[in-house]
C-alpha cells in the first residue's frame, strides 16, 4: 500500500489531535526551563508552549528542581492541523516473504549464498538488537537471518571499528553489511553511521560496495540519503522483513539497490 | 411514578409532560395525597388512557383535578395500579434480559470489577469512548452528567450533545448508551454494564429511567444531595427510599458516595465519618430492600500521600471496609484531592491505589485518572489508567495470600481506632438524631438544617389516604425476597 | 519586584528547554490522533511534532487505542527560544499585609466593615476553593477572610445564579463580589465569568459596581479584559493575598479599581 | 601498582606516562616478572625518584630496563615497597577522611540507600546535576563513564566534557566530582557518596584512582567484562582480583553487575544464574580480603510485566537474594529492558520496583526512570524518579511488616525452585570448571572462552622472581582482618 492509497483509504486528509471531542486539538507537554520557579518562570513556560502552537496552554504543574531549574507539564490546544496526504513514509515497497521463498530465490537466481555481514559498530556494545535480526534465535517469534540455509550469515558482535567491518566485509565478500547503532546521545549514532558509509565509499568502487543498512530504536528511515546508507530499520523490525528486503534489493531487482 | 405510568416526552421547551402534569395536579389539589388518586380520576372522567396526552391537557389547563373519593377513588386506585404495574413489570423484564445476557456472554473474570468513566459533554462522543473503554478492559461503564444536571426538577428529553463536564443523562441516552454496550458485550463475550446516577433532585426518577433502560449499577447515597447539592435532607431521605425500592426490583447495584466525604474533610481525622455513613447506606439499603450484593458502597484512596505510612492506613481503611461488609461490592475510589498537575506522580498514585484494591478484595474498582486535577478524562488519560489497572490486577492479583497484618500492629491498630470513633459517633448520632448531626456538619464537614435546602418545596406531609401504587406494589411481600435472592444476579436464581 | 527587574536579576535574557544539557532545547509531548496505527499515523505523528517545533522529532512510543485512534509520545529538540524579556506576568503590584495591617486600614480608613461577597456560580458546585479563601479554615496556614475583624463575608455557597449573586451583592452593599470557577470543560469558566461580568455591568452604574474578583485553577491571570473583571486569581492563592488586594484596591488605592 | 607509586599525567596525545612506561618495559624485558623491578631498578640506574620523570625519559627512549637480581633487585624492592607503601597510606588516609566526614555528616536515615546515575557526557554538567540529584535525597551518586572506555588499555587525563552517554572516568574528575558532593554533604548534612567504574581493561588502575581520590563505591563484577565487553576471561579474573584487594583495603563497596544478565536473558528462565553469579561474586571478594558489607552484590527487577504475578516472583527473587546474604548491601536494579518509550507506563513500573525493594530491605535501590528506553536521563527525569522513591518509601516503607509469604505459597515455591536450579548449576560448574561454564553461555547467554578476548595480550604467566610490591603490601596479614572490621564504615572501628 502507498501513502497515498492509505491516505484515501482512511477517508479524511487533515486531522488534529483528539483529547475527548473532535477536533479538539489538545496535546500534553513536559519541559524543564533553566530559571528559578517564580511567576516569571511560569510565563516563561506559557510563552514556549505558545511558540510551539498551543493556545490556549493551561500551565498545569511547575516544580522547582534545585537551583536554578523549573519542570512545566502544560495542556492545551494545539492549533496546527496535521495534513495526511503530506506524510512522508518510508513504506514497505517490497513483498514481505517466507524463509522459504528467500532460500528459493536466492538459491535460483544468485547461485550462491549471500553473504551478510553485521556489527555494532563505535563504542555500542548494544548486540541484542543485531542478535534479534541475525542470530537464529530470533525475535516475535520469527527466526533470525542464521536460520535461512542461503544465507551466509557473520556477525561480528560489539564495539566494532570501521576498519574492522571494512576488512570483514572484504574477507567475506559480503553482499550485505548489516550495522546496528542504539546508543544516540550526542547523536552518536548518526555520526558512527556516516563514519561507517564514508568509509566504504572510500574503500571500494562503487559497483563492488555491499548494500549498507542500518538499524535501530531511534532512526529516522527517511535519512538515508543523509547517511549515506541503502535502507534504514527502526524500532521493531523483524528478520523476516529484512530477509524480504535483502532478496528484493540484491536478487529481484537489483537495480533498486 | 408517573414514568412507570408510561409519561413520556416533553413540551417544545424541554419541559418534560410529566412535569407539567405534577405541577398542574400541584396547582390544584396540592401533594399531600400523592399525584396517582388526582391523575387517575381525571383520566377516567375525561375517558382517556394514555397518560402523556393527559398531561399534555392539563398543560394547556384544560383538564380540572380532584381527589377522588368511593367508588372513583377506588377505580382511580385501581387503574393506578394497572398502569404502574405494566411499568414494574417492564422492569422486570429488563431484570430478566439482563440476567439472560450476563449469561450469555459471562461476567467479569476478575475481581475487582474494572469501572471506567467517560465525560465528554455528548453522549455521541461518549459512545465511542465507553466502547473503547469496554474494548480496553473496562466491565463497567459511567456516564457522568452535566454539572447542573442534579438541581434541575426535571430529567432532560432526548440525546444530548451539551453539557459541562458531562452531558445530561435522559432516558433516550440511557438507551443510546445501553445498546451500544450491549453491541460490545456481544463482541468481547463479557457482559459490559452501565452506570448513571439517581441522585439530585429526580432521584426517583432517575431510578425509574434505569429501571426501564436496562442500567446495571446507580450512583445513590442516602445523604449525598443533602451534602453536597444542599438538597432538604428530609426530600432526599424520601427520594432515596423510593429510589432504592424501584433499584430493588431492577436488580440495580447502587454506588454509595462516601468518597466525597474524604474530598472536603481529611481523610485520616474523618475516616471515621465513612465507615459510619457506609453503616448508614447499609441500614436505609436494606430497609429499601436491597440486597448485600447491590451494596457497592463507597469508600476512597484520598490520605495525603505525604503522611507517612500512608499506603498502610489506606490498607488499613480498605480492610475494615471489607470486614464489616463482607458480602457487598465495595466501591473503591481512586485518588481525587491530592492528585495534582504532575500526571507522571498521578499515575503512580493511581498504581498504588489499584494495589490496595487487589490486596483488599475490593469488589468494584473505579479506575483513577492521572490527569484528575486537570481536565475530564481524555481517551489517552483511560487507556493510560486501564493499562496501569491490568498490569496491578495482572503483576500482583494474587498478592493478597501473602498480606498479613502483623497481629496487633500498624494495620490493625489503625482499622481498630477507626471503627471505635464510629461507633462512638453513632452513639452521638443515637443520643440526637441524624437529622441533628447532618445540621452540625458531622459528613464532610457540611453543615445542613433540616429546614434548608433546595428541593424543599417539593416536600409535603402525607395526607389521609395519601396513594402511590408504585410504593405499594414494589413494598409488596414477595419482592423484598426476591431482591434478597439475587445476590450475584446469577442467572439461575432470577425470578420467573 | 517587576517582570523587567526580574529579567535583569536572572542575568539572562534567552533560554531554551533543558533536557540533560544546556541549550539542548528538549521537550516531551504526548498526543492521541484519529488514526489507526500504522506508519502513516507515525509520519503523521512526527509531522505534528515538527510543527510544533521540534525537530529532530524521536518517536519513542505509539499505541492504537480502539479502532480509529494512536496515542504517542515524542520526544525531541524544540527550536523555539524562549524570551524572559517578553514574558508577561501578572505580578503582585501591591503590598502584602498582615490581617492585623488589613483591619487596621480598613478601620482607619475606610471607617466602615469592607463587605464582601462570595460564590461559586453556574453549575459549579466545587467550594472548596473559594471555602478555602472565605471560611475562617482558611488555607496553607492562614485563615481565611471571615477571620478579619474588618471585613463582612456573605458566602452563597454553590451553584448561585447570577441574578442571585447581583441581587445579593445589592442586598449586602458588596465592596467586593469573589466568584470562584474550577470547571473548565468546553470554557465554562470563561462563559460563567462573562455572564457574570456583564450582569454587573447591566445592573449597576460604572462607579457603583462592587470590585469583581473570580478565582480558580485554570484561569490565565492576564485575562482581566477580556472577561470583564477587575482580577483574576489563579492556582494556590491565600486569602493573605486576596485580603491585601482588596485593601490596595478599595482603600489604599482606589483609583486601581 | 605505578599509579600508587605516584606515576600521573599524560603525553601530548593523551596517553598516560603510566601506558607509556609500561610499554617500554614490556618492550625490552616482558611481563612475566612484574614491572616493578625493572622501572625501581631503572630508577636506580639513573639516580632519580620521580617514576613519572623516568617514565617520560623512558617514552623518549632513553632508558634501558632490565630485570635486575641480587642486591640491585633487593634494593629495587625496597625502593618499590616505599613508593608504594606510600601510595597505600594515601589510600588508608582517604578511607579515614571518609570515615570523619561520614561521622560528621551522617549516613542516610533509611534503607535502602538511594542510588542515582547522571550520565551528560560532560563532568561540569554532571556536577550540578549531581548536586541537584543530592539535594533532591541521591545518597549515592554514580557518574557514568562513555561507552568506549572500558576497551580503552588507558586511563585518560584530565577534566573531560566529552563522551557518548557519559563522560570518562579520569582521576581529575573523580577530584571534581568528590569535591562538589563534598560541599553537598555539607550542605545537606548527609554524607553523599560517589560512585564508578573498576571494569573493563584499566580495572586494577581504577580502583587505585578510586581508592586515592576517596570514591565511596565502585561498579566492580567478576565476569562482567567477560561477558558484556568481550574481554579475556583470564585477564579479567586475574584483575578483579587485585581491584577488590584494593577495595578492601580503601573500604570502598563493590557493586557487581548480575543486573547485566536479565537484559540479555529471560529474568524468569535465568533466575538462578543470578544466584549463582552472586555467590561466585561473593566468594572472589572474600578471597580477595572485602568484607560482607563491602558487597553491593547485583539483582535486578527485569520479569517482563506481562507475565501472570510477575510481581509476586520479583518479591520471591529479592527475598531469596536477602536471606542468601544477609549482611551485605544488596544493590537492587530497577526494570530496563521491558521499559519501552510509554513513560507513563514506565514511572509505574519503577513504584513497583521501588516497593519490592523497601519490602524486601534492599541495601542499595538504583533508581529507575521514565526514560529508560528513550534517552540517557535528563535533569527532570532524575526528579520524577527520585519522587517516585520517596513516596514510596515513605508511604509503605513499613510494609515489610505485614508480609509474609505464604508458608509453602507462591513465594516460597518459586524462590525454593530458584535455590535449586543454582546448586544445580553450580555442581554441573564444579564438575567442569568455571571458564568452561562461561565459555558455553551460561551466564547472560555469551559464549566467552577463556582463549578469547580482548586484552589478551596484556595476559602473562608469572616467570620466577615475578615481584608486585602492592598485591604484598595489600596481602600482609592484619590487612584482611582490617577490612573484616569495617562491615557499616563506622567510624569507631576504622584502624588508627
Ligand atoms: C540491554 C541494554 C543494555 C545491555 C546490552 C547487552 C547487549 N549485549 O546488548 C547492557 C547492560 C550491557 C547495557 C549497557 C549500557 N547501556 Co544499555 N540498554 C539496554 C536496554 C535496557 C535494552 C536494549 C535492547 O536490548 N533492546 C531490545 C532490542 C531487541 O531492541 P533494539 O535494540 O531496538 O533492536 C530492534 C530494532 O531497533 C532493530 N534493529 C536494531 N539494530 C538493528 C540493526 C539492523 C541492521 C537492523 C536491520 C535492525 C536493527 O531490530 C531490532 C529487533 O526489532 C536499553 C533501554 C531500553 N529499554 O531500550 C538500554 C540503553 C540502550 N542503554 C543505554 C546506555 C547509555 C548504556 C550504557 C552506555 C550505560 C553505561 N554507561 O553504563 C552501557 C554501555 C553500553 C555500550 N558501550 O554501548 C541507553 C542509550 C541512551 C541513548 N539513547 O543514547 C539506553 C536507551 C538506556 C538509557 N535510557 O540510558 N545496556
Ligand atoms: C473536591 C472535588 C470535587 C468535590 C467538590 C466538593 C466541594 N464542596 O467543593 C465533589 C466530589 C462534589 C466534586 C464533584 C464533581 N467534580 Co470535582 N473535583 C474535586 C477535586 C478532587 C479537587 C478540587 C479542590 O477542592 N481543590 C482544592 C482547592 C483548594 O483548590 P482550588 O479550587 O484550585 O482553589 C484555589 C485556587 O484556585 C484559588 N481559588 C479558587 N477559587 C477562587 C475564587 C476566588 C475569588 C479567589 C480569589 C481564589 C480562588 O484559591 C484556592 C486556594 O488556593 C478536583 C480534582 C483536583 N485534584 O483538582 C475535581 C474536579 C475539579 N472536578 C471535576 C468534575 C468534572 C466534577 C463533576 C462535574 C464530576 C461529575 N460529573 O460527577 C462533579 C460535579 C461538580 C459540579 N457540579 O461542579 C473536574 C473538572 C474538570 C474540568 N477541568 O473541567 C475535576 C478537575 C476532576 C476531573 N479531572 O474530572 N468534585
Ligand atoms: C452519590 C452521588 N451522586 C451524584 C454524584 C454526582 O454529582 P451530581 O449529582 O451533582 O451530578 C456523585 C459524585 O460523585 C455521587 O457520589
Ligand atoms: C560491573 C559493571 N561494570 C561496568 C559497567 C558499565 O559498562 P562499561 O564498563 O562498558 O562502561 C556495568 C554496567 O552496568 C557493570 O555492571
Amino acid at each position: 500500500m502507498t501513502a497515498e492509497q492509505a491516505g484515501a483509504d482512511a477517508g479524511k486528509k487533515v486531522v488534529r489531535p483528539y483529547g475527548d471531542t473532535t477536533g479538539d486539538g489538545m496535546v500534553q507537554v513536559s519541559f524543564t526551563l533553566p530559571v528559578p520557579h517564580d511567576k516569571r518562570a511560569e510565563g516563561a513556560a506559557v510563552q514556549l508552549a505558545n511558540r510551539m502552537g498551543i493556545d490556549p496552554a493551561m500551565l498545569v504543574h511547575a516544580k522547582p528542581i534545585g537551583d536554578g531549574f523549573t519542570f512545566f507539564v502544560v495542556y492545551g490546544r494545539v492549533n496546527h492541523l496535521v495534513d495526511l496526504a503530506a506524510v512522508q513514509v518510508v513504506e514497505r515497497d517490497f513483498p514481505l516473504l517466507s524463509a522459504k521463498e528467500v532460500n528459493a530465490l536466492v538459491k535460483q537466481r544468485l547461485r550462491r549464498k549471500l553473504s551478510v555481514v553485521g556489527a555494532c559498530i563505535g563504542t555500542d556494545a548494544h548486540t541484542v538488537g543485531i542478535d534479534a535480526i541475525l542470530n537464529v534465535k530470533g525475535i516475535a517469534g520469527e527466526k533470525g537471518l542464521e536460520y535461512y540455509r542461503e544465507l551466509k550469515v557473520t556477525n561480528l558482535g560489539a564495539q566494532v571499528s570501521v576498519p574492522e567491518l571494512v576488512e570483514a566485509a572484504r574477507v567475506e565478500k559480503a553482499d550485505a553489511v548489516l550495522v546496528s547503532q542504539v546508543v544516540t546521545q550526542r547523536d552518536a549514532h548518526l555520526h558512527n553511521t556516516r563514519e561507517m558509509s564514508a568509509a566504504f565509499r572510500e574503500a571500494m568502487p562503487a559497483g563492488k560496495r555491499p548494500l549498507l543498512i542500518v538499524g535501530g530504536p531511534r532512526f529516522d528511515e527517511a535519512m538515508t540519503d543523509e547517511l549515506g546508507v541503502d535502507r534504514i530499520f527502526g524500532r521493531g523490525t523483524t528478520p523476516g522483513e529484512v530477509a524480504s528486503y535483502l532478496v528484493h534489493a540484491l536478487v529481484t531487482d537489483r537495480k533498486a539497490k | 411514578m408517573l414514568r412507570l405510568a408510561g409519561v413520556s416526552g416533553a413540551d417544545p421547551d424541554g419541559i418534560p409532560w410529566v412535569n407539567r402534569l405534577v405541577d398542574a395536579v400541584v396547582a390544584e389539589v396540592g401533594l399531600g395525597h400523592g399525584v396517582a388518586l388526582p391523575v387517575f380520576d381525571a383520566l377516567a372522567r375525561e375517558g382517556m388512557t394514555d397518560v402523556t396526552l393527559l398531561a399534555q391537557k392539563a398543560a394547556a389547563g384544560s383538564v380540572r383535578f380532584a381527589v377522588p373519593s368511593g367508588r372513583a377513588a377506588t377505580a382511580a386506585r385501581k387503574a393506578a395500579r394497572q398502569s404502574v404495574g405494566a411499568g414494574i413489570r417492564r422492569i422486570d423484564r429488563r431484570r430478566v434480559e439482563r440476567d439472560r445476557l450476563v449469561k450469555r456472554f459471562g461476567d467479569p473474570k476478575q475481581r475487582p470489577w474494572i469501572y471506567l468513566i467517560v465525560a465528554t459533554g455528548d453522549i455521541y462522543e461518549d459512545i465511542p469512548q465507553a466502547q473503547a473503554a469496554a474494548r480496553a478492559g473496562a466491565d463497567v461503564i459511567a456516564v457522568i452528567r452535566s454539572t447542573g444536571q442534579s438541581l434541575l426538577d426535571y430529567v432532560p428529553e432526548g440525546a444530548t450533545r451539551e453539557g459541562f463536564a458531562g452531558t445530561y443523562a435522559t432516558q433516550e441516552n440511557f438507551r443510546l448508551m445501553r445498546a451500544a454496550l450491549d453491541q460490545s458485550s456481544k463482541e468481547l463475550g463479557r457482559y459490559v454494564r452501565l452506570t448513571n446516577y439517581a441522585s439530585g433532585l429526580c432521584m426517583p426518577e432517575m431510578a425509574a429511567l434505569a429501571g426501564l433502560e436496562r442500567l446495571d449499577m446507580m450512583l445513590n447515597d442516602s445523604m449525598y444531595g443533602i451534602l453536597f447539592r444542599d438538597i432538604n435532607p428530609i426530600r432526599t431521605f424520601v427520594d432515596q427510599r423510593f429510589s432504592r425500592q424501584v433499584h430493588a426490583r431492577a436488580g440495580i447495584i447502587i454506588n454509595t458516595g462516601e468518597d466525597n466525604y474524604l474530598t472536603t474533610a481529611d481523610a485520616v481525622d474523618e475516616a471515621h465519618t465513612v465507615t459510619v455513613s457506609q453503616l448508614l447506606n447499609e441500614y436505609f439499603a436494606h430497609e429499601a430492600g436491597l440486597a448485600d450484593a447491590q451494596l457497592g458502597l463507597g469508600h476512597a484512596f484520598e490520605i495525603n500521600p505525604e503522611v507517612p505510612e500512608s499506603f498502610r492506613l489506606e490498607l488499613a481503611h480498605a480492610l475494615l471496609a471489607r470486614e464489616l461488609f463482607p458480602d457487598a461490592p465495595l466501591k473503591w475510589m481512586p485518588p481525587t484531592k491530592h492528585m495534582t498537575g504532575d500526571v507522571f506522580r498521578g499515575n503512580l498514585l493511581d498504581g498504588f491505589f489499584n494495589l490496595v484494591g487487589t490486596m483488599t478484595g475490593q469488589g468494584i474498582l473505579l479506575v483513577g485518572m492521572m490527569t484528575e486535577a486537570v481536565v475530564t478524562p481524555w481517551l489517552s488519560d483511560r487507556d493510560i489508567a486501564l493499562q496501569n489497572v491490568r498490569y496491578v490486577l495482572n503483576a500482583a492479583g494474587g498478592l493478597h495470600e501473602d498480606f498479613v497484618p502483623a497481629p496487633g500492629g500498624f494495620i490493625q491498630q489503625r482499622a481498630n481506632r477507626v471503627l471505635s470513633e464510629a461507633v462512638d459517633l453513632l452513639e452521638r448520632i443515637g443520643d440526637q438524631s441524624l437529622l441533628t448531626a447532618i445540621a452540625e456538619g458531622t459528613f464532610g464537614i457540611m453543615k445542613r438544617p433540616a429546614d434548608r435546602g433546595k428541593g424543599l418545596a417539593g416536600v409535603a406531609a402525607h395526607e389521609d389516604g395519601y396513594f402511590n401504587p408504585a410504593t405499594e406494589i414494589l413494598e409488596a411481600p414477595g419482592v423484598r425476597g426476591m431482591s434478597e435472592r439475587v445476590p450475584q444476579s446469577r442467572p439461575e436464581e432470577v425470578q420467573p
